[in-house]
């Protein structure tokens, strides 16, 4: 099988018949790689229960795009954002990742939103020595076994939040019970809270209740959780899970006696939750756009969001996707082209500030050094409208002190 | 469920070019199909639902949880690659081989029972299996999935093939799916394809004539299975991850939609469906996030007025104007 | 300590089982008269959960929405028994499975179109809000305690209705031998039209019912689906004791395997049912393997 | 001449491939009882299913009571006062004598007083059935369930009743008590059409009779004179 | 009341093909048959005959496998074969044929009986690999027994499109598929003209002399003129057993079956 065949653009190829009439296209097509955009593919779950999440994460990546263009682009090369439905499925995320590298011809894949989703694109990327910035959380995807030397990761990881959360939360004498979802995020939000309770010293975990992946009804591990008589109850899960289990975990009457704290508190879940259910509930976060009073940048983000988008103001994870296309854009161009040895050299130890103030890229892992934000919901009379949901607490500046070291993810320093 | 004719004693020259036939579209899918990963997917759930068509439109029994065994066959090809570091072509084999082993174990419970119990039965265990999976992190990658398994080169013998480059890739999965139809239809023509059509015609007196129907039931299930095994096995191979999604009875609904969506009974309704759900499903998730609203609709369109699916109509009509 | 704790385990699993129990008995009726295994009962019960929020915007009143979602979603039923299941009759049935099959997905989709992917919020409604100290079991939230009481009404009635009334013999015979009842001057038509609708009326009060315990979000259905499933499975298909006593018993299994064994919670009713099978293939109360 | 109770004209009908009634046309008169015979699987049975409306496939016209009812389905016909006792009795599993009797009546939507007056009635009519009320119905004898498919039938107080086979599996006791409940009918000015096997109880309690083949008729005639005629008997006759 | 006449004959000899001893059946609390001893000789035709629900369908599942008795046994050349699978007693030679026409609808005419030989001959039955043309003894057999009833010409039409006199004929040469030592017939003339029954007649005597037949048949005179030997059943009980001369005066069958008044003659 003749290896120039696979790099056609089959769209154009009516049948095998044809194909050898495409060579002489195949040459036309060389000459014109320069001027062609730079295409960015970005895999993202617009079906299914994060699809609010998706499509502000493609509004915001559209506003990095846009803004890269206006700039000129990389010397006058635009780029254009290749937006594919994932579905929240890790094989669908693995088979639209290889439309986009084999057909489209991306420079680069920015995107996903669940762990698994995002370490099946790396899997991917990785093997095809293809650029990838994921803008979702994990731990596992900087650990050295699942590093890949194209990956980055622009988002926060559990370690992050719920250390972030807990030193904000936690003090000496209490009593800490957790609850977690019994997969590899429940247990790496769970690890986080565990690590920052020994740092702290003094903070008794009094029980760790594990609970079923995707639990409908979480009732039946309230009681036991309540008898330890917690000062503290960490739910570590996420999406519908958190929603589902703080709404029940206040029916039975934790937060009578306990303070609930999540390691993320998430803007579309809030608002998909109720504000009675949500109350006091603190939690991590990436992004909420009140910030902008503090941090310019993200001032700066939240006016071409509004400009866009009828005065709306972006989401948590819409802010990831502005961020990561932005900070790829930014590396091209200063590489001077989208070379990936080139993009990769300056990414690695990379300062910058897209919309949350400064960070940097940590060249071991390729994770983003960034603030946390500890956010706390409001009360429903206390919210001034639709989209003020939550008190800054703090901002926990980013530190390297804060993440895991490189050492303890298993890469060689 | 509406069947095909049956298989006559003597090959028709139908049944005796479909391999050649199929084998020929596939050959040139890559330069038709929209793009070389979803000729990838048509290939491999093609055979997925061709497994499944041998036990429901052949033998007549809806199993609604034959993502186990596409995921059997992932996971044991997948856990192989990535723990064990076997070879590839080793961990085909034992992809296939853990799929047959869960599908004597699920058969034999779920043969028990009949009609719609049948299909319920098996949609809980298949549901049991990934749950199970789901725990068992250590070995699944639980929800994360798989990981690990990239095999970027094949050796065979002294050849060494770039499992990355697309086109090879694909050709070497063809082999594989032509193979397997070629095995298919060989069953389907033998005395044993003969058995299970008529368990399916008449069960009663098919056990009346002699045959252990249980037995013959719990056969077509294995090899079912162990078709279905294949397919997973390819396609950990091809995705080089391995999603607990597979496993979700989501998974399962798909191959009697493919299934039903090409025409159940007939040896090539499965690939049709195949080709058609996917082909609709990706050109229709580009224009609207509501893609499902239109899968299901087109479902239930074909339940009501196609429900011998799109290539079983053909045939159908076909053999109709012989007559 | 320990003792108090199995105790109020107990209880909160015979909570979760009056949902389990709401849930398997619409999938259940209609599978007895009709032979219909629904697969879009949990899509139902997700647009009972949604048809609440619609009407609590709309008047703010959960107890006129507990009446008027049922009806609104079983008139829903009714027309989908009328224009998409009655032209399968007689084609076996598989056909109603799958076209049920394809339309949980239709339903969704619309949802979604409708109400956003993202879900919505449903509070308890104030009078039950809060909860209630029941001695030895400690703090219990009272609308888990409603939902139980409605599970048990509900049930009562439906036994009265299938026990007393002609409708019950009708309903009785028909699952039997429909064609007896059209000999005998019952347009059976009708009952099946009328039987679907009690069906998913009844997913949708159970969706409705648990939408102040649970999220509700367009994809609430899919887990209950397979979990209405095993409850009918192990209860024996058609059987309305059966479904009670297997809603029961798998609420009370998961809680207490959700006491010792968290992790498998989930997996617990499916083993449940394997076990069971062994057993019975006809499940606890079925009548054996026919049809 | 008044019009006949019942009218069946060029009846049609077809099992899948199977043709199976080839335009059988027969009339019953009011208070009549008229016989349809003929071996077993010529169309008996379903000739008076398709005239009950329980044929999916069927062409022809059937007038009952001066009015069309082709196009109506079975259980519009039992409004019209059409009665039909199956040939498999149809006893439902589950119920008890007496449910079973009150499925006779639930279309007519009785009250309970009302119900409860006629059910009494049938108990008198039916001693067999009045003593077993509470027995779950398929536990009777074969003669007993017919005696309550009958007896379920006539509840309704129809214009005329289909019987299929009702000597069938019957103890021969209970036969002669059968016919004469038919006649003690017809005094009572129901209408009867009778499928038989058993010719000679077929023809002697009947006023006419039809003899089918092959899905159409092929004899008709006062009972009196075919049961005299033997070559009728060994040519259609099953025996 | 209803203390039965003895049989006249009924003990096995070592001509005994299927011995009944014993053999009762009851579903829940009813009583489908009950104690009934019955020896079958080899190359005989048997007829059984009783009226409706007397017990004529239970006692032939029986027979035939496809229901397990309650109590009692059933010899196979002298084996207990009772609580055996259905499937073992067609493959120790015991076939059966429909009264209410059992076929595989949509399989030819030639497949049917195809697939019946199949299931005899173990080798054919467990390939899963060559094509069905590779056993061409079956597909010879197959052919031959559609010959035996007159149907080789139809042999390539799907059963469901077959008239219902050959569709009777099939359910026979279904039932011969395999050369049974034993033949269970289920009422094989139901439905048929007089010229079919007496062609099935025909057929049926020139089975008789190859093979043991077992015959349940409503038609007197055809049974009459056929068996060598009657059953009679009443009731779920053996009420007699002989030859048809013996039957015809045997003054309990007279009574409860044969009838004199015009109920008779059912």
């Amino acid at each position: 099988m003749s290896r120039t065949l696979t790099d056609l653009d089959r769209r154009t190829v009516l049948g095998g018949g044809l194909a050898a009439l495409a060579a002489p296209a195949l040459l036309l097509r060389a000459a014109r790689a320069a001027d062609e955009p730079i295409r960015i593919g970005f895999p993202t779950p617009l079906t299914g229960p994060f699809g609010a999440e998706a499509k502000d994460q493609v509004r915001c990546a559209q506003i990095a795009v846009d803004q890269f263009n206006a700039a000129g682009g990389l010397n006058g090369r635009k780029a254009e954002l290749l937006v594919r439905d994932d579905k929240l499925n890790p094989g669908e995320a693995a088979t639209r990742t290889l439309e986009l590298i084999e057909q489209d011809h991306v420079a680069c894949i920015v995107g996903s939103l669940s762990s698994s989703v995002q370490l099946a694109v790396n899997e991917v990327t990785k093997a095809r020595g293809m650029l990838y910035v994921s803008i979702s959380q994990s731990d596992t995807i900087t650990e050295a076994s699942d590093f890949g030397r194209t990956t980055f990761h622009e988002a926060l990881n559990p370690h992050m939040t719920a250390g972030a959360v807990a030193r904000h939360v936690f003090k000496p004498g209490m009593k800490v019970a957790i609850l977690l979802a019994d997969y590899a995020y429940g247990n790496e939000m769970a690890a986080g809270f565990r690590r920052a309770a020994a740092a702290i010293g003094g903070v008794e975990i009094v029980l760790e209740q594990k609970h079923p992946f995707g639990t409908a009804d979480y009732s039946t591990f309230l009681p036991r959780l309540r008898s330890v008589k917690p000062d503290v109850v960490c739910i570590c899960n996420f999406g519908r899970d958190q929603a589902n289990s703080i709404k029940q975990a206040v029916d039975f009457g934790i937060t009578r006696q306990a303070r609930i704290v999540v390691p993320v508190l998430l803007y579309n879940q809030r608002l998909a939750g109720s504000p009675e259910a949500f109350e006091g509930i603190v939690g991590g976060a990436n992004y909420y756009w009140t910030i902008e009073d503090r941090v310019p940048s993200a001032k700066a983000f939240n006016d071409a969001y509004r400009a866009a988008n009828n005065g709306a103001v972006p989401s948590d994870y819409g802010a990831y996707g502005y961020s990561g296309v932005r900070l790829v854009l930014e590396a091209m161009r200063r590489a001077g082209g989208v070379g990936t040895d080139a993009v990769v050299r300056e990414l690695e130890g990379y300062h910058y500030d897209t919309c949350k103030g400064p960070e940097t890229m940590r060249a071991c892992d390729h994770q983003a050094i960034q603030s946390v934000l500890i956010l706390q919901s409001k009360a429903k009379a206390a919210m001034k409208s639709a989209a003020d949901l939550f008190d800054v607490l703090a901002i926990e500046e980013g530190s390297e002190a804060n993440l895991r070291s490189c050492a303890d993810l298993g890469h060689k320093t | 469920m509406t069947s095909a004719r049956s298989e006559a004693h003597e090959p028709t020259r139908a049944q005796r070019w479909r391999v050649p036939l199929v084998a020929a579209v596939l050959a040139v899918l890559p330069w038709i199909a929209p793009s070389q990963a979803l000729a990838v997917n048509i290939l491999i759930y093609g055979l997925y639902a061709t497994g499944f068509n041998l036990l429901f439109g052949y033998m007549g029994l809806l199993s609604f949880g034959h993502a186990a065994f596409l995921g059997a066959g992932a996971y044991g090809a997948g856990i192989a690659l990535a723990r064990f570091g076997v070879g590839w072509f080793g961990a085909i084999a034992i992809g296939v081989a853990a799929s047959g082993l869960l599908a004597v174990l699920i058969g034999a419970l779920s043969i028990r029972s009949r009609g719609i119990y049948f299909s319920m039965v098996t949609l809980a265990l298949a549901q049991l299996v990934y749950y199970v999976a789901f725990q068992a992190e250590s070995w699944t990658g639980g929800e994360n999935g798989l990981r690990g398994l990239t095999v970027s080169s094949l050796r065979i013998g002294p050849l060494s093939l770039n499992f990355l480059d697309p086109t090879i890739k694909y050709y070497v999965i063809f082999g594989f799916v032509t193979a397997a139809l070629w095995a298919i239809s060989r069953l389907l023509n033998s005395p044993f394809g003969a058995t299970i059509e008529a368990i399916r015609e008449n069960e009663g007196r098919a056990q009346a004539c002699g045959y252990d129907v249980r037995r013959m039931k719990l056969m077509a299930f294995t090899l079912s299975g162990l078709v279905c095994g294949l397919a997973g096995a390819l396609d950990a191979l091809h995705l080089s991850i391995v999603p607990i999604d597979t496993l979700y009875y989501q998974t399962s609904g798909l191959a009697v939609m493919m299934a039903l969506l090409g025409g159940a009974g007939t040896f090539l309704g499965p690939f049709v469906g195949a080709a058609i759900f996917l082909l609709i499903e990706d050109s229709f998730s580009l224009w609207t996030s509501h893609w499902q609203l239109f899968v299901g609709a087109i479902f239930i369109l074909a339940v009501l007025f196609l429900p011998r699916g799109a290539w079983g109509t053909l045939v159908a009509w076909r053999a109709d104007r012989r007559a | 300590m320990e003792i108090d704790l199995i105790a109020v385990q107990l209880f909160t699993g015979v909570a979760l089982g009056a949902v389990f129990v709401l849930l398997s008995t619409g999938l259940s009726i209609i599978f007895g008269m009709l032979g219909v295994v629904n697969f879009a009962h949990g899509a139902f019960y997700m647009t009972g959960a949604y048809a609440g929020v619609f009407f609590l915007a709309l008047t703010g009143n959960f107890w006129l929405a507990l009446a008027a979602v049922p009806l609104l979603i079983g008139a829903l039923g009714l027309g989908v028994e009328r224009l998409l299941i009655r032209p399968l009759y007689g084609r076996g049935p598989d056909y109603p499975l799958l076209l049920t099959f394809g339309l949980g997905y239709v339903l969704v989709e619309i949802v979604r179109i409708l109400f956003g992917t993202d879900g919505v919020p449903f509070e308890t409604p104030a009078l039950l809000s809060g909860g209630i100290d029941l001695g030895g079991l400690g703090y219990f939230p009272a609308y888990r305690l409603f939902v139980i009481a409605v599970t048990a009404v509900i049930l009562l009635l439906l036994w009265l209705l299938l026990a007393r009334t002609r409708y019950g013999l009708i309903i009785r015979a028909g699952a039997r031998d429909p064609e007896i009842l059209s000999i005998l001057g019952i347009d059976i038509a009708r009952v099946w039209l009328l039987v679907f609708g009690l069906g998913t009326g009844l997913a949708a009060l159970a969706g409705l019912l648990a939408a102040p315990m649970r999220s509700v979000n367009p994809e609430m259905g899919v887990a209950v689906l397979v979990e209405a499933f095993v409850v009918t499975v192990i209860g024996g298909m058609g059987s309305l004791l059966g479904g009670a006593i297997a809603g029961m018993l798998v609420g009370i299994v998961v809680s207490l395997t959700a006491l010792w064994m968290p992790e498998m919670s989930t997996i617990s009713m499916f083993a449940l049912m394997t076990l069971v099978l062994l057993i019975r293939p006809q499940g606890l109360f079925g009548r054996g393997l026919a049809r | 001449m008044a019009e006949p109770l019942l009218a069946i004209t060029d009846l049609n009908a077809w099992y899948g491939p199977a043709h199976v009634l080839q335009g059988v046309s027969l009339h019953v008169g009011r208070g009549e009882i008229v016989a349809l015979i003929g071996r077993n699987g010529v169309g008996k049975t379903t000739t008076i299913r398709a005239a009950m409306g329980l044929v999916a496939k069927r062409t022809g016209t059937v007038r009952f009571d001066g009015a069309e009812i082709g196009p109506r389905p079975s259980h519009a016909r039992f409004a019209a006062g059409l009665g039909y006792v199956p040939e498999e009795r149809r006893i439902v599993p589950g119920l008890t004598v007496r449910e079973n009797l009150r499925l006779g009546l639930l279309a007519a939507g009785a009250g309970a007083a009302e119900e409860g007056r006629a059910i009494d009635e049938m108990a008198r009519r039916f001693p067999r059935l009045g003593e077993r009320f509470e027995q779950e119905a398929i536990t009777m004898s074969g003669g007993e369930q017919q005696m309550l498919a009958i007896a379920r039938a006539l509840l309704s107080r129809p214009k005329m009743i289909l019987l299929d086979e009702p000597s069938e599996g019957i103890m021969p006791a209970l036969v002669d008590e059968m016919a004469d409940l038919f006649l003690d009918l017809r005094r009572g000015g129901t209408t009867l059409l009778l499928v038989e096997q058993n010719v000679e109880l077929a023809l002697e309690i009947s006023d006419r009779a039809y003899v089918l083949d092959q899905g159409r008729v092929v004899h008709e005639g006062a009972s009196g004179i075919l049961l005299a005629d033997p070559t009728i008997r060994d040519r259609y006759c099953g025996i | 009341m209803r203390q039965p006449v003895p049989p006249l004959e009924s003990s096995a000899s070592a001509d005994t093909v299927l011995a009944a001893e014993g053999l009762g059946k009851r579903y829940g609390g009813f009583v489908a048959l009950a104690d009934v001893s019955v020896a079958f000789t080899r190359g005989r035709l048997t007829a059984i005959i009783g009226p409706n629900g007397a017990g004529k369908s239970t006692f032939f599942a029986l027979l035939s496998g496809a229901a397990t008795p309650s109590s009692g046994r059933i010899r196979l050349e002298g084996a207990d074969i009772a609580g055996q699978a259905q499937f073992r007693f067609a493959r120790m030679g015991i076939a059966r044929s429909y009264q209410i026409t059992s076929l595989f609808p949509e399989l030819t005419a030639h497949e049917n009986v195809r697939v019946a030989c199949q299931a005899v001959h173990a080798p054919a039955r467990r390939d899963l690999w060559r094509g069905r043309s590779h056993y061409r003894a079956l597909v010879e057999e197959a052919d031959a027994a559609l010959a035996q009833v007159g149907l080789l010409a139809r042999r390539s039409r799907p059963a469901s499109r077959l008239a219902h006199g050959e569709q009777r004929a099939l359910e026979i040469a279904v039932a011969l598929a395999g050369r049974p030592k034993l033949l269970l017939l289920d009422e094989p003339t139901a439905g048929m003209s007089p010229e079919e029954t007496k062609e099935m007649m025909d057929l049926i005597a020139r089975l008789a002399t190859e093979r043991t037949v077992l015959l349940v048949e409503h038609k007197m005179k055809l049974v009459m003129g056929l068996a060598e030997r009657i059953v009679v059943l009443h009731q779920g009980r053996l009420l007699a057993s002989g030859s048809p001369d013996d039957i015809r005066v045997h003054p309990e069958v007279r009574r409860v079956y044969l009838g004199e008044g015009r109920s008779g003659r059912g």
